[in-house]
């Protein structure tokens, strides 16, 4: 047969990030699709052995910059176990409404990135629009626009008054009333529908067996969502996860653009029921962290899990980061065979993927 | 004499100049209809000059001739259209500079330009016949395909070609490469293709594709100017709405694939046409 | 199949969301962390910023009371300026401009308990003009 | 950790896997710790409704372990992941990088193994990364 | 003797007497070149001559004192014989059914139904006859010289013991005597007898490498092609029971054109036609014959033989002008251009694009003649010239090149300009010359177009066919400029009889392009005559007529100017940095290698979109043959 | 002739292409460019668009730490830019290697492979700061022949 090998990355202008896929094609039609990575591996689980544990909090959050805040939650709250440090719970609260406002920032941003994906550019242009008043409110609020370098073990850095919260609610009003606008056209657009209805069908037994994680996962039709755990305040929020069943490129996208609306609700209520009092627990005088610990959270794109181990020294022993578009390249690969060339793009988006999460 | 030689030398100047703005103007209303500022008015044409200046870097000598060939075509067939020829033959001659510059994408071993190459062939093959069949058209309502003919006809031809006008409308985005029909290349980045066609065209050789396109878009806005061309208001308010209504169509549609454009364009287009031909034709 | 359109139209008619950058500038928010400082003046050269510092960017010599940053291995982090004891390191809330060359802070301090009268701030490495990034010991910024 | 952890040896690994798979678990992921200059440490996590279960497996560092990939296809990229890290053989690994998945030749080899690279970590910083680049000696080959 | 008899004679027999010649004393390479050579040079210069003596008509009624019409008549029934021997040979129950089926009329024409005297003014040459000469003739014979160095490397890349080149330029040169006879004679029974001659001929000539394949596509072409004679020979009878006679000019009397009768035997030679030109359903035996070696192909099925069949369809025009048979030939044709250049675009192999190219073009010239205004028929005689010539030279540039890279796939030709640079370049101005302007297809074509405008069915089918062939041919070219070359090649060494068959032919179709006009006036315009007006005006360089109008002329300067500017940017382009083509930013030093998983390095390839899916052969010939079988069943039925 | 010259210089500033790549960041840097071309900062105003290949390039974004395996990348990237072509590095990362100077795969920041001509501070850094580097690096653009051409390449 008449085969084309297209190397697809790494530098590629729908790739946001570095990664190369060997597409085999034949008359557009994909057959193959072998992945190469490590164009953003850093070794950065590595620099655990040269950073104290308070040190990896920074270097963590720059797994990702577009998840920081719940890299750092993540990591924070695993060491925390393993040292039997309590959070005040305002800032619990605080952690819920920073890890909403970046899962919103990274939702409006993938948003963007999908519409681009198939083509839609003043979409594209208009989420990334939207998304900037989330930047401000992160600005605002912790003193960065992308890492925001807010969690600290034993709480958060930042303590914003009153006014500041109140401004901070007066602008997810202003995103969602955005988010409506823009929501007939992502989801119900007949040219949108047509790139995305049916593309990358990921079942529910594939999804749950290949180990997908997140939007991939609940747009498969499975109800798992991390926060279900009660993590941070999680529990005292009466959290639902988002699901919808097709399995397709659209019911992600589906499924991301109603998470967004839903932590727009989720902040509300976290700063409804705001605690006062401290935000961080002071931990002078606690032993370095002894022993090993696995925390999960849920990150924009999936499970995020962190593998802690340490043995009383100041640098730990050993940060094994798991991050969700780890889990989700391998349904990416099932997923690409039997599209078309120009699908790649809508799928390959279609898990959000962080490559520089999974490369670390 | 002098006014063939004047005719010609409009031609030439047209393109670029007309080109130029029309595709400044188009940036500029993107821009706001996205909520953004956008480019200055002049912009594509620093864009060209700054081209044009750049160190030439070619990937196969042959794209170079391609790209002269392609911009020649594209100038003649515009010089063409302002001496008044023949419709048909027009498009004849634009077609050669379309082949050329495919031929210039196939020459590169780039996939990505090899298969921008394949999409424009295909996007050839959709909007070529329906061009052919707005020409015929124009026949069947005036009895000639001489532009003299059909610029002298005393009534707007909107009023009985109108479905060969849409016809022309989808002709007219593929040629502006807007979305949905922005397979081969396209203007903006986040393409899979890269800049498929044009990936391994560089510098000066890009400015050379990019005027032929200017010239290719003033020849196809003069096609439209034949729907009215009783009047210069109802020609120049018939333009404005057209490409309004393109840019429009940009912003508001994502792109597609090419099964989709063959099937949609062959069969919305080729009906329509039909429609509209045999009532030419009966009537 | 234009379902954009209510949108695309309303963005034609209302306000642009660009915000002209260079032309008007916007007052940055009140806690961001921008670019680091250190009152020279005010620092005691006890190291905690060294320590501290996730990349590893500050390095003070406590004898020859140097203080050394590199600004392009900074992460505006801020935890040097959390954890200064002595409350000498600040970040302004403007970011720090970009450079064609590469620069090294360099700062000389006088030991803390010695004269505290004028001293030269000398910086190694940073070409001429484009020294705006200098600390000022002497116009006290004080946020 | 709060969660159950089972040990297992490498002939039953594959065995307890595919029972587990059985179960209804599916695979998180794998975690990889350096024990010893020859020994490792492998964390298997599963996760059901949300509740983990772990298996540990001790693994010699020169021995292959058998590649659970087969079982569960999600594995493949830790297990390529550890090749690259640790060092260590995956047997019957369904995409096998041998080793190249994330790192180039002259990148250090197999960096995780710290007891194997210490001396090479004496000196820190870039000049040691740079060092990397040409196949420092006391690197284990891969 | 009268010198217009003696060109005729000779452009007849001369072929003959070098057949012979060749299988007599041709086992020797150099007295056969020679033979071929001179046959050749006679057949070129009493072409030319006949030029300016055109139109005449001659009696002739016996051949050194034998009556004419009783040789052919022996000759017929001697050739039939011959086939219904290779039927029996083959064991090939159609072909005999057919042949016997032919004798049978044959006979029955000659023995009872023939009564009275014949005429004897058998000879008549006008315009298109000598058109048709003058393509056989010097097209014909550059196609034999270059077969001289093919087939010796046809026969030693074959090992071939023992040389079977004699018979096979006797057969050639037979071929084409027989296609000169077809052409300059006016009786039927002789057309009939010549169009016999070119079956066998090409029967002979497609199975000449005896493969397995070779034979089975030989016999479908036989009994396609007896299929046509059978037609033929019911035609006459029709026509000669409805005229009562057997000269061609004579039937075509238009105030016949109501009875059933006389359109059903103008639409049996229709047929005829058709299957001569391989037009749909009968397209497979074209296909079949590229196995032959490739100057047959070039001789057979691009330049000449394939003409024959619309030669007839442009004879016959003017006695079926507006009538229901005309439209629907229009229409027959218009769905050969289409469907043929579909099936063009899901091709790969360089020879199969060519004759389904071929047939794409022929069915146009039919959609032309059918049309049958006056527009039209300029169309098609300009499509017939212009066609064969590049055409011929497309398939000699290709046989070229497969001797060379030892395939025929286009895939393979990847990036030939790296390793034959001049063929390549021939090949590219080939397709150049089938698809754009000013060149005499595209202008042809364009012509065609605007005859075809007020036939609805016609032009929506010319236009999507055109479009279709843009692609096949564009994607072709860009193929052999693209590079690196990547296969096994042999460096480009072509024997100089190669180059003299390439580059008069490259050279001679650019300046008949840019002489269109002068073609138009002095060839076809004298033609334009009963039904017919010269519809075209010369002017201003080009051709206008009231309501079209293609300047060749300025056109042809432009292009010129135009081809210079870009050569010499060319030419600038060698001085610029060669730099990789865009891989993502992968590429490693080698061409077109980037560096891929698992530090591989990894062959960025791409290769041509063929739509198999929708224009592949398998999913479309039925379809087609089916549409060709109901326009032919309307075409016969209508008839009636 | 030197009015030419001058103009186009002009002119190139007036229309920088922008090639980004993203060279081991950890997406912060390339969401704050990319955060550049949306409505709120609107680089196309100064004429800026992003091209998503070399060729079409004449300012090359990068950030991130240089790795081993993405600085060939990172070198065939500049090698198929035309000239006069600048080089910007953003973030930390990409001035120096940030705070993952001393990870092992990592070599350092992008001077380390293609000579640049700004860097842009930040970790990521302000829309703001990446618009204020690029206009640094269309001052340099405007001068071309006062660049030091032919910088160590790797």
């Amino acid at each position: 047969m008449r085969k084309t090998v297209i190397p697809f990355g790494p530098q590629h202008p729908v790739l946001p990030e570095p990664i190369h896929l060997k597409l085999t094609v034949e008359d557009e039609r994909i057959i193959e699709a072998i992945p190469n990575l490590g164009y953003v591996h850093r070794g950065l689980e590595r620099l655990a052995d040269i950073r104290d544990f308070h040190q990896m909090i920074q270097v963590v959050e720059r797994v990702c910059g577009i998840c920081s805040v719940i890299h750092a939650l993540c990591y924070c709250q695993g060491i925390e176990e393993i040292m039997g440090v309590e959070v005040p719970p305002r800032a619990r609260y605080l952690r819920v409404m920073w890890s909403e406002l970046h899962r919103i920032q990274s939702h409006l941003l993938w948003l963007g990135l999908f519409a681009d994906s198939f083509g839609f550019e003043s979409l594209f242009m208009q989420f990334w629009r939207v998304r900037e008043k989330i930047m401000d409110i992160s600005e605002a609020t912790t003193g960065n626009r992308v890492i925001v370098s807010v969690n600290v073990i034993g709480g958060v850095r930042r303590n914003p008054d009153p006014e500041q919260i109140r401004w901070v609610l007066a602008q997810i009003d202003w995103v969602e009333a955005e988010l409506q606008r823009l929501e007939d056209t992502m989801l119900e657009d007949y040219t949108v529908k047509k790139r995305t209805v049916g593309k990358g069908v990921l079942t529910r037994q594939q999804a749950y067996e290949l180990g997908a994680v997140g939007p991939v996962l609940r747009g498969s039709g499975v109800a798992q969502d991390a926060r279900q755990t009660g993590y941070a305040a999680y529990g005292e929020l009466h959290f639902e996860p988002v699901v919808e069943t097709d399995g397709d490129c659209y019911a992600r996208n589906k499924v991301r653009f109603r998470e967004t609306l839903a932590s727009i609700d989720l902040i509300r209520r976290a700063i409804h029921r705001l605690p006062d009092g401290e935000v961080r627990t002071k931990i002078k005088g606690i032993k370095p962290p002894q022993g090993e610990t696995v925390n999960r959270v849920e990150q924009p794109r999936g499970e995020l899990l962190y593998y802690l181990k340490g043995s009383g020294q100041k640098t730990l022993d050993r940060v094994r980061i798991r991050t969700p578009t780890f889990a989700n390249i391998p349904p990416l690969l099932v997923m690409l065979p039997g599209h078309f060339l120009s699908d790649v793009p809508v799928v390959t988006l279609s898990i959000d993927p962080c490559i520089s999460c999974t490369e670390r | 004499m002098t006014e063939t030689a004047v005719l010609i030398l409009c031609g030439l100047i047209a393109g670029p100049v007309v080109g130029g703005l029309v595709s400044g103007l188009d940036r500029i209303l993107t821009a706001r209809m996205q909520s953004r500022i956008g480019p200055p008015l002049l912009q594509p044409f620093f864009d060209v000059v700054k081209l044009l200046a750049k160190e030439p870097l070619v990937v196969n000598v042959w794209q170079a001739f391609c790209a002269y060939c392609y911009i020649a075509a594209a100038s003649i067939a515009l010089v063409l259209f302002f001496l008044q020829s023949d419709l048909l033959l027009i498009f004849f001659v634009q077609a050669v500079g379309a082949v050329f510059l495919v031929v210039g994408a196939l020459s590169s071993t780039s996939p990505y330009s090899q298969i921008g190459a394949h999409r424009e062939l295909l996007q050839i093959l959709s909007y070529e016949p329906l061009l052919v069949l707005v020409v015929v058209g124009f026949y069947l309502e005036t009895g000639s395909f001489k532009l003299t003919d059909i610029y002298a006809w005393p009534h707007p031809m909107l009023l009985k070609l109108p479905f060969l006008f849409i016809v022309l409308g989808y002709a007219l985005t593929i040629k502006l490469r807007k979305s949905p029909f922005d397979l081969s290349t396209c203007h903006h980045a986040h393409q899979e293709l890269v800049k498929g066609l044009l990936t391994d065209y560089s510098g000066p050789f890009l400015a050379l594709t990019e005027i032929g396109h200017w010239f290719e878009v003033v020849l196809m806005l003069g096609v439209c100017t034949l729907f009215w061309a009783t009047s210069w208001i109802g020609m120049a308010v018939l333009l404005a709405v057209t490409y309004f209504l393109e840019v429009l169509v940009d912003n508001v549609t994502s792109r597609m694939n090419w099964r989709w454009m063959l099937s949609y364009v062959w069969g919305v287009g080729l009906t329509l046409s039909l429609v509209n031909l045999i009532w030419l034709h009966q009537g | 199949m234009f379902r954009m359109t209510p949108n695309i139209v309303r963005n034609l008619v209302v306000r642009k969301s660009t915000r002209m950058y260079p032309v008007e500038v916007r007052e940055p928010f009140a806690q961001v962390r921008g670019e680091l400082f250190n009152d020279i003046e005010r620092c005691i050269f006890c190291g905690t910023c060294e320590v501290k510092c996730p990349s590893q960017c500050i390095q003070v010599d406590k004898k020859a009371c140097i203080w050394t940053c590199d600004p392009f291995a900074c992460v505006f982090c801020g935890v040097c300026v959390d954890t200064c004891p002595a409350k000498s390191l600040y970040q302004k809330t403007k970011y720090r401009s970009p450079t064609g060359e590469r620069i090294i802070i360099s700062q000389q301090g006088q030991p803390r308990k010695k004269d505290k009268a004028k001293d030269r701030a000398g910086e190694s490495g940073t070409p001429k003009g484009s020294g705006e990034e200098k600390a000022d010991p002497g116009g006290d910024p004080a946020t | 950790m709060r969660e159950e952890i089972m040990a297992v040896s490498a002939e039953a690994l594959v065995g307890e896997v595919a029972k587990l798979k059985v179960l209804g678990y599916r695979l998180v992921t794998l975690s990889c710790t350096e024990l010893d200059a020859s020994n490792l440490d492998i964390l298997y996590h599963f996760d059901k409704d949300l509740g983990l279960k772990h298996l540990r497996l001790t693994a010699p560092k020169a021995a292959a372990v058998p590649s659970i990939s087969p079982v569960y296809f999600a594995a493949l990229l830790v297990e390529n992941e550890i090749q690259d890290f640790f060092g260590l053989r995956f047997e019957g690994l369904v995409v096998d990088y041998r080793g190249t998945l994330y790192l180039e030749e002259e990148a250090l080899k197999t960096p995780y193994c710290r007891f194997s690279l210490r001396s090479a970590d004496q000196r820190e910083g870039p000049a040691a990364a740079l060092d990397a680049e040409t196949n420092h000696p006391n690197a284990e080959k891969f | 003797m009268d010198i217009r008899a003696m060109l005729t004679v000779i452009l007849v027999m001369a072929p003959f007497g070098g057949a012979i010649l060749c299988i007599v004393l041709g086992s020797s390479k150099a007295i056969r070149s020679a033979i071929v050579l001179a046959t050749g040079a006679v057949l070129i210069v009493s072409a030319l001559m006949l030029a300016p003596l055109v139109p005449f008509r001659l009696s002739a009624a016996t051949f050194l004192g034998v009556d004419l019409h009783r040789i052919i008549q022996v000759a017929d029934v001697a050739l039939l014989l011959i086939i219904l021997y290779y039927g029996f040979k083959h064991r090939q129950l159609t072909v005999i059914v057919l042949a016997a089926l032919q004798l049978g009329l044959t006979i029955y024409l000659e023995g009872f139904l023939v009564k009275g005297p014949l005429p004897v003014e058998r000879i008549f040459c006008d315009h298109l006859s000598l058109m048709m000469v003058l393509i056989i003739s010097i097209v014909g014979s550059i196609i034999c010289f270059q077969a001289i160095p093919y087939m010796e490397n046809h026969e030693h890349h074959y090992h071939v013991m023992r040389s079977r080149q004699p018979r096979f330029f006797f057969v050639m040169l037979l071929f084409l005597g027989g296609m000169n006879g077809l052409v300059l004679f006016d009786d039927l029974v002789f057309m009939y007898f010549f169009f016999e001659m070119t079956t066998l001929c090409s029967f002979l000539l497609i199975g000449h490498d005896r493969t397995t394949i070779a034979t089975r596509n030989a016999l479908r072409a036989l009994w396609m092609n007896s299929v046509g004679g059978a037609a033929f020979i019911l035609g006459i009878i029709a026509a000669y029971h409805e005229t009562g006679s057997l000269g061609l000019q004579k039937i075509l009397t238009p105030w016949l054109a109501g009875s059933g009768v006389y359109l059903l035997a103008l639409a049996l030679l229709c047929l005829a036609a058709f299957v001569k030109a391989a037009q749909f359903p009968f397209q497979s035996w074209l296909l079949g014959a590229m196995v032959a070696p490739t100057p047959v192909s070039a001789l057979l099925h691009s330049s000449t033989m394939v003409k024959v069949g619309v030669y007839m369809a442009l004879r016959l025009a003017p006695g079926f002008t507006g009538t229901l048979l005309s439209q629907s030939v229009a229409v027959f044709g218009a769905f050969s251009f289409l469907a043929g250049a579909a099936l063009a675009v899901g091709q790969s192999n360089g020879k199969k694009v060519l004759a389904y190219s071929t047939i794409s073009n022929l069915g146009l010239i039919f959609a032309c003649t059918g049309l049958n205004t006056a527009e039209s028929m300029i169309a098609a005689m300009l499509l017939l010239a212009f066609h064969a010539v590049v055409k011929a030279m497309l398939f000699l540039s290709v046989g070229a090149i497969e001797q060379h890279i030892e395939s025929r796939d286009i895939e393979d030709m990847r990036g030939l300009y790296a390793v034959m640079p001049l063929t390549a370049l021939i090949t590219v101005s080939g397709v150049i010359m089938m698809i754009m302007p000013p060149f005499g297809v595209l202008l042809s074509k364009w012509m065609a177009m605007e005859a075809a405008a007020q036939n609805l069915y016609v032009i929506v089918m010319v236009a999507l066919g055109s479009a279709l062939t843009v692609i096949y041919w564009a994607r072709w070219a860009g193929t052999l400029m693209s590079d690196p070359f990547a296969g096994r090649f042999r460096p480009e060494h072509q024997p100089a009889l190669t180059w003299l068959a390439l580059g008069p032919l490259c050279i001679g179709s650019a300046l008949l392009s840019v002489g269109a006009p002068w073609l138009y006036l002095r060839m076809i315009a004298p033609m334009m005559m009963g039904p017919y007006s010269p519809a075209y005006a010369f002017k201003a360089g080009g051709l206008e007529n009231a309501y079209g109008t293609f300047a060749i002329l300025p056109l042809s300067v432009v292009a010129t100017l135009g081809l210079v500017v870009a050569a010499v940017a060319l030419k600038r382009a060698f001085r610029a940095k060669i730099v990789s083509p865009y891989l993502s930013g992968l590429q490693t030093g080698e061409p077109s290698m980037f560096r891929g998983p698992m530090n591989q390095s990894v062959k960025a390839e791409a290769k041509n979109y063929y739509l198999d899916t929708i224009f592949g052969e398998a999913r479309l010939t039925d379809w087609v043959n089916l549409g060709g079988g109901i326009l032919l069943t309307l075409i016969l039925g209508g008839a009636l | 002739m030197q009015g030419i010259k001058r103009f186009i210089n002009q002119l190139r500033a007036k229309s920088p292409w922008l090639l980004h790549f993203d060279c081991g960041s950890c997406n912060g840097c390339d969401i704050e460019i990319l955060a550049c071309l949306t409505p709120v900062y609107d680089v196309e105003r100064f004429g800026i668009i992003h091209v998503g290949n070399p060729f079409h390039a004449d300012l090359l974004l990068t950030s991130g730490t240089v790795n081993h395996r993405n600085k060939k990348v990172l070198a065939n990237l500049y090698s198929q830019m035309p000239s006069p072509k600048i080089v910007v590095a953003i973030g930390a990362c990409g001035l120096s290697g940030g705070i993952f100077r001393e990870a092992y795969n990592v070599v350092g920041g992008i001077d380390k492979v293609i000579p640049v001509d700004v860097y842009v501070p930040g970790c990521p850094p302000k829309p703001e700061a990446i618009i204020d580097g690029v206009v640094l690096g269309l001052g340099k653009l405007q001068a071309p022949q006062e660049r030091n051409g032919e910088r160590k390449e790797a």
